[in-house]
């Protein structure tokens, strides 16, 4: 019996300091214990778990900025990075997530089933939980630890109407191919742990860094596809979207809202972490690597966001609608992460890939707002006449003109119609992609043939709503609700006076950890990557 | 008789993880497709043994641990869906669940 | 700093908060009245402070284009107005050219508004506040000097617009709306990317910065892809030919005070725009024009628009329809006087810009008030309305005349101009010229026929049931009708007669439109160095 | 780890003493329970508790039969609860260790592990009054 020569090394007990980063998650553990205990203290705990569940986000929230960004870097042994960006993601879906409870209290709490509250809320703070850790992971086990904290939680919500069979097959389809692209990730992963002997993304010695000196080769394409298949069906990308339209529409819309922006968002932010630390580590140099990568991304962009838009055409339920529209926003946002790839190499310039972080951070913002309010007003919509069909939203500018104003600012941002911030979100993509050089063109050209065909499905929603008559009675909507979605057409208005200081913050905010750009510069002229 | 070499495991991960694959993609039971994907998970959790033993060190062993893990969650959560689904339709054929369609 | 222009924005869109916010819908009509002739007069009091005899020929050709724009507004580099980041700013500035188009749009809306009192029934409140906010936006387009500014202005227009056309249009209301915002959209978002990519390579917004990098520094084909993006979006305002289809409908089914603004304003941003944007920009290098063949091939477009509005035009039925081809036609000479390229053509060209508001708004306001009494507006169902509305038949009759190009007034200087231009432009020649005048012969005879069957001839109304809850209106123009058609017919007969103001004030611009600054601006202004990377030319 | 024990046995008998005191405490456990049961438990007799045991199930007839639906329910919390204790083997061969050289992190790895349960209590405990473990 021949024993492993390896070193077992100590057992690593991290101290405050090294928990302290990581304060807005382990709020969000200690609202989980809490929602947990609530039931025995409290008689009908639904609406009492939503008080908890909201005081643990809020105070995760006012962790995150007192925490602010922390500047040792790496934590946990390289485990996890607390770096500017997965702040910034993180700060953005809290506040996000608390949108979604308000949003709960005035569209599902009354009809849940009492004693699900529990339930419901441990979920929704356990994805939480995993979409803020898939910002912070820069260790592939760490990756699949996060993925799957974020994926698991979601299957369950997807199918939470329990009486609702529509929403029992829209989980079961949600876990089916859930569980087969993660399995495949896995899959893959575990090829570039045996490539490269190390589940450490950055550093010395760490994958980007071996990947770099070492070349390509096709296990290691086998194991980016495979990755790309993990991260892409928790963005929705297209040929992984399937769940998308079927899981919106089976869930309660909260649940849709919640994964529409949260499950996107957190996987785009991981995926721009990985493309970001391979190109650093490439040094900045136009690799055949990068540059595969960037036209893979990007075309798997492009034809996303044209497949999201074709498919909307004909959509008659206004959470498909939804989703598809939410599937070629995930589109738009992959050309920039292309362009995170490439950009660096074209221009062997580190300032044009945090200006793409930069874009995808501010469109985040943008399209949170943009689909929390959307969404808010359809389920309050849904909640008062029961009815998700678009036909039905006839006369809403009569019956109820302050939601119809509402829905129709956000999909004007959607579309991308100034004076909205969807506007300047767009612009802000154009200003990025054409800074990267005469092929990133037909980009250009993709995304300004998607808005065209955006506006008819948006516009055609705002048409019904107020062009076509009705006679049905006027609508009163929760207030609370109501609240959510004049903060979030607000914010859309306010964003475009705003847009200078915010840009600057997602700017301040672009920052990924061990990508330095001093030590870029200085190293650049060399093809030896950075120590 | 040649001793067993890395690429021996491999190959057997990698046996396991495209049966599942192909199990999963042509099967339409749905208790069935469960245990593809889970056949899938074990090819991945042999690999990274298989690559930890090689590279001499601990991290496959510890990714192998959370593999377990997540495919047990993943598991009991699809058993339950299933079960709800049965008692709704009396079948397992996944076919038989088509309301979202479009 | 004159603080007048902001005023001109600031007025109409703080009246249209207000008006929304208003208790009745009587209060919203005097109020939106009210705010537009304010804004009448900002513009006026514009007109005032505008150094008409501006004398450039001291200053360096490289700095002529900035200095011919007075009364500017220009944010300071610390000011929020000013966007450091993308380098954008919300400055404000007049020329002469857009001062007149100004004018026109300030005597419009008040008219426009006074024409619908009547006309709109129902949910005031909403159609006044979108007017108001829609003046704002077009009154927005015309003074931005910033191209970013001027392109978000450019598509804000389309949201009122589409409400207005929507919500208080006939009966294909909804096709109609959806119809003009797809079309207008669908061009614009090509110029949103050349505006982006424009504003990027040059490291500033500022039309004249722009101006001056687009003539020096872009590569021929870039510039083509410039001047094809820019003219896309604007093509379609116009309406150029291929791209019209949106515009008869639109017309016809938006109500009266939408098809004036449609016709008076809207089309001229488009013509506006290619006279600011695309034609220095994208066609005008450092030799001077770089793609004839691209001149040439417009101006065939605006002929067969010309000729083919008038054809369509004359079968019509309905005369609102017609008018509204007539506006295909007539927006052919305005381009055709453009592209031109030519100190006649140009003038001639800008002239008719206003002329076609003033004349074919006026049309759409007469037609708006026989529609208003007799519910229709089939050429077979209307037939010597002058023996029962001589007032009316007077203007009827008076801006068709103005319309064709009668001597002696508004559309006979400036159809004459651009044609003279077609002629003797070094681009074009004798048989463009040839082909835009057949143009005016068909005018004359759809614009006649219609007279003829409509004013002229026996009597013939329909029968009008009268409507529950509304006084009817009196047979013949009312007090109101009249104030409303009376500074039209006194603009119409002003410019006829005395245009030389006109032409002597928009000579100097229009000749920097087609000549190249002599000297590149050098390098993007003083920037951090963050931001010199960010703009970093490709 | 065997190994290491191998080693520490060879040095000196006493080595396999925690060996012997697990399987003592294996047979003790097994035992004493049966003890117990006869001295504490109820004596009922009838047909039912003459027939084999099959975990409540009846032991004859057709295979293919359904099961009450409690058996999954049952099953799924014993298989999350079961796999939790695959994270207690790394631990477990970390935590002797560090006991035996007296350093702080023996204490520190001690609460990580009663953090570890007490999550896991929770969850236990909110099964439990949720009425998971009821039968009727």
């Amino acid at each position: 019996m021949n024993t492993l020569p390896v070193a077992i090394g100590l057992p690593y007990v991290p101290d405050w300091g090294q928990l302290r980063a990581f304060a807005p998650e382990l709020w969000l553990i200690a609202a989980i214990v809490a929602v947990l205990l609530t039931p025995f203290f409290v008689k009908k705990p639904n609406a009492a778990c939503g008080w908890v569940a909201l005081v643990g986000l809020l105070a995760a929230l006012v962790s995150v900025f007192v925490v602010g960004v922390d500047g040792t870097g790496e934590h946990f042994r390289g485990l996890m990075v607390a770096d500017p960006v997965s702040v910034f993601w993180k700060g953005l879906l809290l506040m996000f997530v608390i949108g979604i409870v308000l949003m709960w209290f005035s569209t599902t709490a009354p009809t849940m089933h009492q004693g699900d509250g529990p339930e419901f809320f441990t979920l929704l703070l356990g994805a939480t939980l995993g979409m803020s850790l898939m910002a912070s992971t820069s260790n592939l086990l760490m990756l699949v630890i996060a993925v799957e904290l974020a994926s698991l939680p979601s299957y369950v919500l997807a199918g939470f109407r329990k009486t609702h069979l529509a929403g029992a097959e829209a989980s079961l389809k949600y876990i089916l191919f859930g569980a087969a692209t993660s399995s495949i990730m896995v899959y893959g992963l575990s090829m570039l742990y045996g490539l490269y002997g190390t589940l450490q993304i950055d550093g010395p010695g760490g994958l980007a860094q071996q990947i770099a000196t070492s070349g390509g080769s096709a296990l290691l394409w086998m194991a980016i596809f495979s990755l790309i298949v993990g991260l892409g069906f928790k963005i929705s990308a297209v040929p992984f979207h399937f769940w998308c339209p079927d899981v919106f529409e089976g869930a309660s819309i909260e649940v849709s809202a919640f994964l529409s922006v949260a499950s996107k968002g957190a996987g785009l932010v991981l995926l721009m972490r990985v493309m970001m630390s391979f190109a650093s580590a490439q040094a900045y140099e136009s690799t055949p690597l990068l540059n595969h990568l960037a036209v893979l991304l990007g075309v798997l962009g492009a034809i996303t966001a044209t497949v999201g838009n074709t498919a909307a055409f004909v959509q008659r339920n206004i959470k498909r609608l939804l989703a598809y529209s939410s599937i070629a926003h995930a589109g738009y946002m992959l050309c920039i992460v292309s362009l995170l790839v490439r950009g660096p190499a074209v221009k062997a310039d580190l300032d044009l890939a945090s200006t793409a972080a930069q874009v995808v951070l501010f469109y985040l913002a943008v399209y949170l707002f943009m689909n929390l309010g959307a969404f808010t007003v359809a389920g309050l919509i849904e909640r008062e006449t029961g009815t998700e069909r678009i036909a039905d939203y006839a006369g809403m500018g009569r019956r109820s003109p302050l939601m119809a104003f509402c829905l129709s600012a956000c999909l004007f941002s959607l579309v991308g119609l100034p004076p909205f911030a969807g506007f300047v979100a767009k612009v802000n993509v154009f200003w990025a992609l054409m800074q990267n050089g005469s092929w990133w063109w037909w980009l250009v050209g993709v995304i300004g043939v998607n808005t065209v065909l955006s506006l008819y499905y948006y516009v055609r929603v705002i048409k019904v709503m107020y062009l076509d008559d009705s006679s049905s009675a006027p609508i009163w909507p929760h207030p609370l609700g109501a609240g959510v979605a004049v903060v979030c057409a607000a914010i859309l208005v306010f964003m475009l006076i705003a847009f200078g200081p915010i840009n600057r913050l997602a700017g301040h905010y672009s920052h990924f950890y061990g990508v330095d750009q001093t030590t870029f510069t200085a190293e650049f002229s060399s093809s030896q990557p950075p120590p | 008789m040649t001793e067993l070499a890395l690429q021996h495991y491999l190959g057997v991960g990698a046996i396991l993880f495209v049966i599942g694959l192909i199990g999963f993609m042509t099967r339409r039971n749905l208790i069935v497709m469960f245990l593809c994907t889970e056949l899938m998970f074990q090819g991945v959790a042999i690999n990274l043994i298989a690559f930890g033993r090689y590279h001499q060190n601990l991290a496959g062993q510890a990714f192998t641990v959370f593999v377990l893990v997540i495919a047990a969650a993943e598991a009991s959560l699809a058993l339950g869906l299933v079960v709800l689904l049965f008692r709704q339709k009396n079948t397992l054929d996944a076919d038989a669940w088509r309301e979202l369609r479009g | 700093m004159h603080y007048s222009i902001v005023l001109l924005l600031a007025v109409p869109i703080v009246g249209a908060i207000v008006g929304a916010l208003l208790p009745n819908a009587r209060s919203a009509k005097w109020w939106a009245l009210l705010v537009s002739v304010a804004t009448a007069l900002v513009g006026v009091w514009m007109a005032a402070q505008f150094d008409w005899n501006q004398d450039l020929s001291a200053v360096p050709t490289s700095d002529r284009l900035a200095r011919s724009v007075q009364i500017a507004f220009t944010p300071g580099f610390d000011s929020p107005l000013h966007l450091q980041a993308i380098q954008f700013s919300f400055s404000l500035g007049v020329d002469s050219i857009s001062l007149w188009l100004v004018l026109m749009t300030v005597l419009l809306m008040p008219v426009s508004i006074l024409a619908s009192f009547t006309y709109i029934k129902e949910r005031q409140k909403e159609f006044y506040a979108w007017m108001q906010a829609l003046l704002a936006f077009m009154l927005g387009v015309f003074v931005a000097r910033d191209l970013l500014l001027f392109y978000v202005c450019f598509e804000l227009t389309l949201i009122p617009m589409f409400f207005i056309i929507g919500i208080w249009g006939g009966s294909e209301r909804r096709y109609a709306a959806g119809k003009f915002f797809l079309f207008t959209f669908s061009g614009s978002v090509f110029t949103l990317a050349v505006v982006i990519f424009l504003g990027l390579a040059a490291g500033s917004f500022d039309l004249a910065t722009v101006t001056q990098y687009a003539q020096y520094d872009l590569t021929d084909s870039a510039r083509f892809w410039v001047f094809m993006g820019l003219a896309a979006g604007m093509a379609v305002k116009v309406p150029l030919f291929p791209v019209h289809t949106w515009l008869p409908l639109a017309h016809t089914e938006a109500p009266t005070a939408g098809s004036v603004i449609l016709a008076g304003v809207l089309l001229k941003l488009g013509a506006y725009g290619l006279l600011r944007l695309a034609v220095p920009m994208g066609l005008i290098g450092p030799a001077g024009l770089m793609f004839p063949t691209v001149v040439k091939a417009l101006a065939v477009l605006c002929i067969i628009g010309v000729i083919y509005g008038a054809l369509v035009a004359w079968v019509q039925q309905d005369i609102k329809k017609l008018v509204a081809y007539s506006s295909v036609s007539h927006l052919g000479f305005c381009v055709l006087g453009l592209v031109a390229l030519n100190d006649y053509g140009m003038q001639g060209s800008v002239l008719y810009m206003v002329n076609h508001g003033l004349s074919t708004g006026a049309m759409f306001l007469v037609i708006g008030m026989i529609y208003e009494r007799y519910h229709t507006r089939d050429i077979h169902q209307l037939s010597g309305l002058a023996k029962q509305m001589p007032i009316m038949s007077f203007f009827f009759v008076f801006f068709t005349l103005s319309s064709i190009g009668l001597p002696g007034l508004n559309g006979y200087v400036s159809e004459f101009l651009t044609i003279l231009g077609a002629f003797t432009s070094e681009h074009l020649g004798i048989g463009y010229g040839i082909a835009a005048a057949v143009g005016i012969i068909l005018g004359a005879i759809y614009m006649l026929h219609m007279v003829a069957r409509v004013i002229f001839g026996p009597l013939k109304v329909p029968h009008v049931h009268e409507e529950e809850g509304h006084k009817p209106l009196s047979r013949d123009l009312n007090g109101r009708e009249i104030t409303v058609l009376v500074p039209l017919a006194i603009a119409v007969v002003l410019l006829g007669v005395l245009p030389t103001p006109v032409l002597n004030s928009v000579l100097e611009p229009v000749r920097m439109v087609r000549q190249p600054v002599t000297a590149p601006i050098v390098g993007p202004t003083a920037q951090s160095p963050a931001e010199v990377a960010m703009v970093q030319r490709p | 780890m065997i190994s290491i024990l191998a080693q520490q046995a060879a040095q000196s008998p006493s080595a396999w003493l925690p060996v012997v005191l697990l399987i003592i405490i294996g047979i003790g456990f097994a035992a004493g329970n049966l003890i117990l049961s006869i001295l504490v438990g109820p004596h009922r007799t009838g047909s039912v508790k003459e027939t084999t045991y099959e975990s409540g199930m009846m032991p004859i007839g057709d295979a293919r039969r359904r099961f009450n639906v409690r058996f999954y329910i049952v099953a799924m919390i014993f298989l999350v609860f079961d796999v939790e204790i695959v994270f207690f083997y790394p631990w477990a061969t970390l935590f002797p260790h560090e006991l035996a050289t007296h350093t702080p992190l023996g204490l520190q790895l001690l609460i990580e592990a009663i953090v570890f349960v007490g999550l896991l209590l929770v969850a236990y405990f909110y099964a439990w009054g949720k009425g998971v473990f009821r039968w009727d």
